[in-house]
């Protein structure tokens, strides 16, 4: 522990920091109530678990929604993360921080928990003992993830590829390995003193025409990078895609193959869990038709079988949902999960064996490159786009894929890019699809595509 | 012809970039994409390097007003940029507003062709009907 | 069709009767729209038809009411008949009609068809151009139907069996029998003409624990005695029963049985639909969470394959529903219909075959009672308890079967009466549940399920 | 022992009804289910065709109140039935009402057992109870 303990004090050596006790916080992690890991609530619980969104920038206005979500019964509680706390800003989170509590107007998209620490956010997080999960997309978490365990939260969302390439043009793809391999380390060594703390990758990407190839893959991926460092609870995600058949497939194979490679590298002993996100795409501006589009996410995902749902509220196209609409969400979700029994067993032994052979074939590209390390095999598959994501803003996304739906609404591919998508599969793929179209009409389409839900 | 492309400001919306790179390939053009959370000065360096013919720049949140009248000033720091084509399309005014205002504004601005809510199909047919016209000049 | 004249002369002989052209009604039946028939636009349309509930007293409101469902893009405009025309009391109905017209209340639960008369009512029906469905409850449905024909009422809801066993306690099976096959023959002449007049069962019966086998028996001899005489659009139906699997079996079985046994007696060229109604038990009283069962009951109809779905309100428990309230569940189930896509193909061998030997059984029984006619047969099993409706209030009904919910919320029979459920069926549906428990248990759990979407 | 039961009134709820047969025979009881939408004249009717030792009357809509005061009057006219165990149970009184209060009222109008808004096996516990009490005396 002696090298990270050297990284531990460059990165502490800020200003803006706690003035961390490490021998105090691993007395409280070992301590820590079992109710606070999501990790042993998974393994207990036999319902999928609730987990709605929320991240204000005061103390008190956190404290307040907490009180509200624990009265709503939700499951598993989100601490949201400031977007200049994401981008290491802890001088502007500060001042906007301060403005916030002055006055009646948030400053903050979210929670700045650096400039809170973890003493003082660690009183909230006990006193309500719910688990609670870290939401950021922070490239460089390594400070936010000390403060945040330190604090009682014993989940972490977030990857080197799913926490960048969705939402950064020019962040350097190679240092936010490095980045998160420093908090897959901290968290494994965490997890050794009480219960895991548990790992989350963000499957949702880009929300926007991902093939479930692409978004298995990088779930695949960003999970053994952290089993690799000795995590031993790790959530697999994906969100809603737009064709009910295309999840049950995507779940299928995600967690039998998440199992396989699990196994492939020696972490068979290491929990995995299926984390399902109600759409993400555009929302309707209805609010009554949102509130239909979230109770089928709600059914879907207990189709797919997801250990925890993450939900999204009805005033979603319109703005920051408030309090009050997150915990109506939460309540109408627990209730429709409470009422759907009778779930049928459906298996789609060709889609799934499309959808496996896909995933198999790019993941052995990953493993083919000569590089010496996983997670450098993975930056060149990116780089050279074995792996390449529709719509990532990332200077080093390749973006020559190019998908569209069929007549069922299921993602297919119809130009694959340097993605090794087998023919086989490609020609399934593409068999699906109208390919009489030109140009202009394709780009009508992934339009009207992109707007399915409206 | 060459067409440099890219999303102006701070906007991380890449799905209307994505499209337009995709429909000027379709139509023939040789497309430099700079992609989103481009700046000014960036765009102006592509297209010297490049030799671009035509400029295309969008925004999406309507925040265009605030670097756009920097747009002249800017260009005329660079040489042989005269016959460069300059359009911009997107959300250019919060709200609807009024489209023949915002385009006299845009045109005052520099820009040759302003798309304001339009279509982009409708936006590159235009593009070429300015390129034909020109051409017969 | 001059015993049939005879007949029609008796009922017609009323003092509150329309006086009828039967020439001029021929002549309005032969030259109506299209779009008034909704077999039509079964035969057409590419999608769910959407029907909600509704009817008042005056013609203004009711016309007030459609003038509404068309804005709201209903496919099927409802009429619901009051009670006291239910029980062929046109006098009350009258009286009931004026106060309603006289005063600001609502006198009457329903449309009262026949004070109205057809020539009337067809000057609304024909505004609107909507297929238009009876909806009623009525035992002795003679002029009823006659009326709404007259009227350009061209689907007509109910049979014997389920308009009278959940509803009455004394009324005499036989005569609704009878009653019911002038009803089906007057449909059949009709359908002569134009676009053929839709019968439709009404699959509901008591909502309240019938098992599968009971409804599809059921559903199926109504079908059967409709055709016999002539009827060639029939739809089958059932509601919502708590388990999304035993839906999706249930509708498999009965689409599949409903082709067999038309087939069987020379009516194979019968158009035959399935209607799918959402959940008729007890709603919950949180209105919120009554959408939520809505949109659920939604997405298990498109899975069912339903040809239409008949919608409830978010105001179910609390009291009749606004035409807003109406309006509302219109606009998001079609929205619903309009996202849910990429449906999975979901067949469950074995509860199919088991529910597939069960109606055989119970049909053969039915068929094999020694009476001259179909109707003396259904009658005969219904007396002697070979058909049993759990819940019937009606003394004629056996209600010696049990059935109870499994762990999936399976409606299961525990207790067949004089049901010939055979051997192995019966053994199936006991092992999927707990007997251990003794009758004070078991009343428990019956309380529970009945309560199960609260 | 041998029960009359049925519903009261207008009321078309079977399930309770049910629910209460089905009750009554695993306790042992011979019963006559009358079922719903019964008049009072049909309960003691029944009782005097069966020879039974207990009426239980459910109502459940809260309409009780309206025909109660004439069971008296109405057992009055029937011989025989002074040994007769007269319970009521359901829905008494529109709302939830005054439990103790309700209890006084119905056991005036001739009831020995009243149940308001009881849970049924409660009430079917009362009703042993109260046998056996009166096998004591």
């Amino acid at each position: 522990m002696s090298l990270l303990q050297e990284e531990r004090e460059i990165i502490l050596s800020n200003e803006y920091v706690d003035n961390f006790d490490f021998d105090e916080v691993e007395e409280f992690v070992r301590n820590a109530s079992k109710d606070l890991f999501i990790s042993h609530h998974f393994a207990k619980a036999d319902k999928m678990l609730v987990q709605p969104r929320g991240g204000f920038p005061t103390y008190k206005q956190q404290f307040d929604l907490y009180e509200f979500f624990v009265e709503s019964n939700v499951d598993v509680l989100p601490l949201t993360i400031d977007s200049n706390t994401r981008l290491n800003d802890y001088g502007t989170a500060k001042k906007m921080l301060r403005l916030s509590e002055e006055n009646e107007i948030d400053m903050l998209n979210g929670y700045p928990l650096v400039n809170h620490g973890y003493r003082t956010t660690r009183k909230m997080i006990t006193n309500f003992n719910k688990p609670v999960s870290l939401r950021h997309g922070t490239p460089d978490a390594r400070l936010l993830i000390e403060t945040a365990i330190a604090s009682g939260i014993f989940e972490i969302e977030g990857g080197p590829i799913t926490y960048l390439l969705p939402y950064s043009k020019n962040f350097p793809l190679d240092k936010a390995f490095l980045y998160w391999k420093y908090v897959e380390r901290v968290c494994a060594n965490y997890s050794e003193l009480n219960e895991p703390i548990n790992r989350e990758s963000f499957g949702p990407l880009t929300a926007t025409l991902v093939p479930p190839s692409i978004t298995i893959v990088i779930q695949l991926l960003e999970m053994l990078l952290a089993l690799e460092e000795g995590v031993k609870s790790f959530s697999v995600s994906f969100s809603q895609q737009g064709s009910m058949n295309q999840d049950i497939v995507t779940g299928a194979v995600i967690k039998k193959l998440a199992r396989f490679y699990a196994e492939e590298i020696g972490c068979g002993d290491a929990a995995i869990h299926l984390v399902y996100h109600q759409w993400m795409g555009a929302f309707p501006m209805n609010k009554d038709f949102a509130e239909q589009l979230i109770n089928m996410s709600t059914v879907i995902a207990s189709m797919v079988g997801a250990d925890k749902i993450i939900t999204k509220t009805r005033e979603e196209a319109t703005g920051i949902p408030t309090p009050q609409a997150n915990a109506k969400t939460v309540a109408d979700t627990q209730y429709t999960l409470r009422i759907l029994n009778g779930l049928p067993n459906i298996v789609d032994e060709e889609e799934e064996e499309i959808l496996t052979l896909e995933v198999k074939a790019i993941m052995e590209a990953v493993f083919n490159d000569p590089a010496d390390t996983l997670w450098r095999k993975v930056f060149n598959s990116i780089k050279n786009g074995v792996i390449d994501v529709p719509f990532s803003p990332h200077i080093i996304n390749h973006n020559n894929m190019i998908t569209i739906r069929d007549a069922n609404k299921n993602i297919r591919i119809i130009d694959r890019g340097n993605v090794p998508i087998p023919d086989r599969c490609f020609e399934y793929e593409r068999a699906q699809c109208d390919l009489s179209k030109d140009t202009k009409g394709i780009v009508n389409d992934i339009i009207h595509d992109i707007g399915i839900m409206q | 012809m060459k067409v440099v492309t890219g999303v102006v400001g701070n906007d991380i919306h890449v799905v209307a970039n994505r499209l337009m790179e995709l429909s000027l390939n379709a139509r023939g053009y040789e497309v430099f994409n700079l992609g989103v959370n481009t700046h000014l000065e960036e765009f102006f360096d592509a297209v010297v390097e490049t030799g671009a013919n035509i400029l295309l720049i969008s925004s999406l949140n309507g925040e265009a007003e605030g670097w756009s009248r920097e747009v002249k000033a800017l260009k005329s720091k660079y040489k042989n940029l005269d016959d460069l084509i300059m359009m911009i399309g997107g959300n250019l005014a919060v709200g609807r507003g009024d489209a023949e205002e915002i385009e006299r504004k845009y045109k005052n601005y520099g820009f040759d062709l302003v798309c304001h809510q339009i279509d982009l199909n409708t936006g590159l047919d235009w593009l070429e009907e300015f390129i034909e016209k020109r051409k017969t000049q």
